[in-house]
């Protein structure tokens, strides 16, 4: 029996339940955005929305193409300049939630979007930091949202860009950090989560039909399972229908179905 | 004081080569039609700062108009990849680019000091990232009160901004609102500024306590309707996605990239015709 | 996340005694109403903090409940002296006031280090004055790229600051217009905010880029029609400057103040009772 | 004869004719603005009034009796916080001409604003800072209006609020100062300009009906004379018909016929 539902959808359904009723949240563009909207729309009504570019309290109704749509700033409760909501809004620690997605991602959940190969002559140039440095350490917790491969789930970064729990154990403490960090990556075939000790990513749920195997084939280290490891809810319904409705309004708003990140 | 100019006068009396320019605009009202106008005139050596580089530094750098560029995040937003940024920086094509990178904190914050002329900024920024050990312009500073230690940056002083805004009225007075990014900022923080304008108007009529850049902080400003497409100007015009959709394929080949070069900037006098250009490949796409 | 509320609520609920309290409001949107109530509550031991401390300050130091003033200009402006404090300042009178002095520049940027969560400020300030000497608060930090020496003073970070605006709607979104002053950075350096509005609105129906602060920024809301006078709030009433001026004389005489003080204030149940005993008396004068 | 017009009226005359035409001007409250508004009036009308609480390009019909009057808003091009005020327009380096009034000043034009007596210890507690101490190194050049008395110009300040030339010569430059500092001292007796070495403020003319006589006695040190000391124009028809008219205005508004500074 296949699923009445795409391995993007549970991803997507997954990370939205993750963002709670009234947190204010960071978002980054692409999958977080999207999930972060979808949570919206579905149980988190009063999640307060704030993108780089300025909107804070944004309500589009179909998912921004750009960091700066428009229709950010016309449904936000304010929209203020961007050296504000880096000094004021993040900076300033009014921030619940940092909703990052990531080109790479290591054990520690230490992000790289910088460069792959040598720094200073790199293999491939990635597009750079934009604010995600700084919502890894300022925002009060962070989610994290990727597609699982051996490409972004790698043994050894090149670069960190954002700091995850750095070598692990207390690292991210000991480095000063505010920030709780990530408290959960959701892909694409399960959920991981901090070990409350090495604060290695451990897969804590399995999505419906990807298999252990799976995730071990699509991650670029030996990956642990949580012992309690069980099976992702399936999308309810409700969960899908926002979902699909949101997205085929972006479709006819833009003219294009999937938002890359 | 601001002068009323064509946009081929602004940037040939305000821009040079060698200069230290900052094109900003965050999504929302980029300088496209300035930064083409830069490309006709064959500026070069240009020290280039932006937040996001997009699609317009992504054509200043193919052009060749860039030695160095700094910047917070070189992507395509919503597509992918900056192609002619990345042949720069991964093959020296058309010619080397020297890249200071800092976060989007880090710059929004460097222009800030700018504007408020101080020589660096104060940050909580990049703890635990690489950044600090690639980047020389990333060092510490203590709280003298407290002995915390945060992130100290170098303030960006642009030799010229320029910004697109919504409306000027007859004296040069600059109306801008919607996302309004770090253009006040590096306008203050330059020491000319250039502002490209969709409209110009008799009296502003601008709502109380609204981003206004007063004509004399301004040295010129430029009637160019339309003058941000691709991206967008807030109650004038939406984003062009399918363009910068289509970028990602212009882009990707050195050949292809020259050939809109030359047909699109080089080849036509002014944004106008730029316009007419872009609007005649669009007839002929829709009749493919 | 703000909670509708009366001002006695408000104020027993988020402003205890020894609070590092900030009422603030530049000549415009002055929250006297919040002042009296703090009076009315008997708060003691406050550390107040305010650019310009006006009547409301004057008020609140001679009724007793201030240990410490942080301010930048203590005058009445436009008639001259601050009778109540330079009491307190040369003569111990109520209690003896410690202040802590500063200029606008560096208390405006202490706010906004503040609102960025940061242990303190860099500046261009005091250079020559003889404030360096008499304020152990300023002190000077190098610039780690170019070595120029700058002063560097500790932001403010309020337990609660207390302001007044236009309006807020239903959920507790504030906007406020006109002379905006430090407010927003008040606010947003604080732990706690406390806010009193001219009206309350089903829609704030703001212009772009206006100046809100969301309601999950502020603890509590308090309709407080005219809870700014004898300051003003734009859009809605004047300056009273007849008071400013009558309370020089007011404020003169300890007896004639503790007078007013008992008559306006203590004996007075609330804002609107205050606002009655003020009418009366104008009514008086008038007949004289 | 009478002369026409009174020592205030060929002070704030004086002083506005200093204020030139599309200068940037951070005005201070009281004397000042009414200089600063009266040469708005007359030949300056491109003169760009900036007071601290925000209002730029103010354009005020009548003269506000506060620094953040709400006619200061209504007529001005752009409104902001006062933080940005301080920092991208002072601080900047946006302001040509720094116009302040002093309780007591030097010779060589240190402003005291601040106390009479010991700092922790005063006998009089003036109102402090403000704007001063910033404006008067940070503005290309200070315009300072007062009037002249032993109580205002004093032979030793107990306090330097805003400096001037400090102690003279070279000084202010010595201390790293940005500005020009003082270029002229205006009060109800006469005009005077920092000597272009020792920087003492020297009498450069005198109203007309006022002595050198006069002016020792209302200074507190032994004042200098220029050997080019000449009388000053008297206020034209057209300058005092404007501050009349402007003082008139004010007066119905408020209720008033001076402002104090």
């Amino acid at each position: 029996m296949t699923p009445g539902y795409t391995s993007d959808e549970i991803m997507t359904v997954s990370a939205a339940r993750m963002l709670r009723n009234g947190a204010i949240c960071f978002v980054g563009i692409g999958l977080p955005s999207t999930a972060a909207n979808l949570a919206r729309l579905l149980h988190a009504p009063d999640a307060v929305l704030i993108y780089e570019s300025g909107p804070i309290g944004a309500k589009p109704s179909v998912l921004p193409l750009s960091i700066g749509d428009g229709n950010l700033a016309e449904t936000a409760d304010t929209v203020v300049s961007t050296p504000e909501i880096f000094r004021y809004w993040l900076q300033g620690g009014r921030v619940d939630v940092g909703f990052l997605g990531a080109a790479q991602l290591d054990r520690y959940a230490n992000i790289n979007t910088t460069v792959i190969g040598d720094y200073h002559r790199p293999k491939v140039r990635l597009p750079g930091a934009g604010g995600a440095p700084e919502i890894s350490t300022a925002a009060k917790e962070v989610l994290i949202i990727v597609k699982q491969s051996r490409r972004s789930f790698v043994k050894q970064l090149d670069f960190i860009t954002s700091a995850g729990f750095l070598t692990g154990g207390d690292a991210r403490e000991r480095a000063g950090i505010q920030g709780r960090g990530p408290v959960a990556v959701i892909t694409d075939l399960c959920i991981l989560r901090p070990d409350p000790e090495s604060r290695e990513l451990t897969v804590t749920t399995i999505h419906p039909g990807a298999s252990r195997e799976q995730i071990r084939l699509n991650t670029g280290w030996d990956i642990r399972f949580s012992p309690d490891c069980i099976e992702t809810a399936p999308p309810a319904a409700q969960e899908l229908e926002a979902l699909r409705a949101l997205q085929a309004r972006t479709a006819a708003a833009h003219g294009v179905v999937e938002i890359s990140s | 004081m601001a002068q009323w100019a064509s946009l081929s006068e602004a940037v040939a009396a305000h821009i040079h080569d060698g200069d230290l320019v900052a094109l900003e605009g965050f999504t929302h009202l980029i300088p496209f039609a300035a930064g083409h106008e830069i490309i006709r005139q064959g500026r070069c050596n240009l020290s280039l700062v932006r937040m996001t580089p997009d699609l317009i530094y992504d054509q200043l750098i193919g052009a060749g108009c860039a030695a160095r560029l700094t910047f917070s995040w070189g992507g395509n937003p919503g597509v992918g990849s900056l192609h002619r940024f990345r042949d720069a920086v991964e093959r020296d094509w058309p010619v080397p680019l020297a890249i200071e990178e800092r976060s989007h904190s880090d710059l929004a914050n460097a222009y800030v000091a700018g504007a408020a002329n101080l020589p660096f900024a104060v940050l909580r920024a990049y703890a635990g990232s690489s950044y600090e050990q690639a980047s020389p312009h990333i060092r510490s500073i203590h709280c003298p009160f407290t002995g915390e230690r945060l992130a100290a940056t170098p303030s960006v002083r642009p030799d010229v901004a320029v910004i697109h805004a919504q409306k000027a009225d007859r004296q040069g007075n600059v109306l801008l609102w919607g996302i309004l990014g770090v253009q006040k900022e590096a306008v203050l923080a330059a020491r000319h500024a250039v502002v490209t304008v969709e409209e110009r108007v008799e009296s502003l009529d601008a709502p109380p306590n609204a981003c206004i850049l007063p004509a004399w902080v301004v040295d010129a400003v430029c009637l160019v309707p339309g003058g941000a497409a691709p991206s967008y100007a807030h109650g004038y015009y939406d984003r062009d996605n399918a363009f910068y959709r289509r970028w990602d394929a212009i882009s990707r080949d050195r050949e292809r990239f020259c050939a809109w070069l030359k047909q699109s900037v080089l080849d036509t006098a002014n944004f106008t015709e730029y316009q007419r250009v872009q609007e005649e490949w669009c007839r002929k796409e829709a009749l493919r």
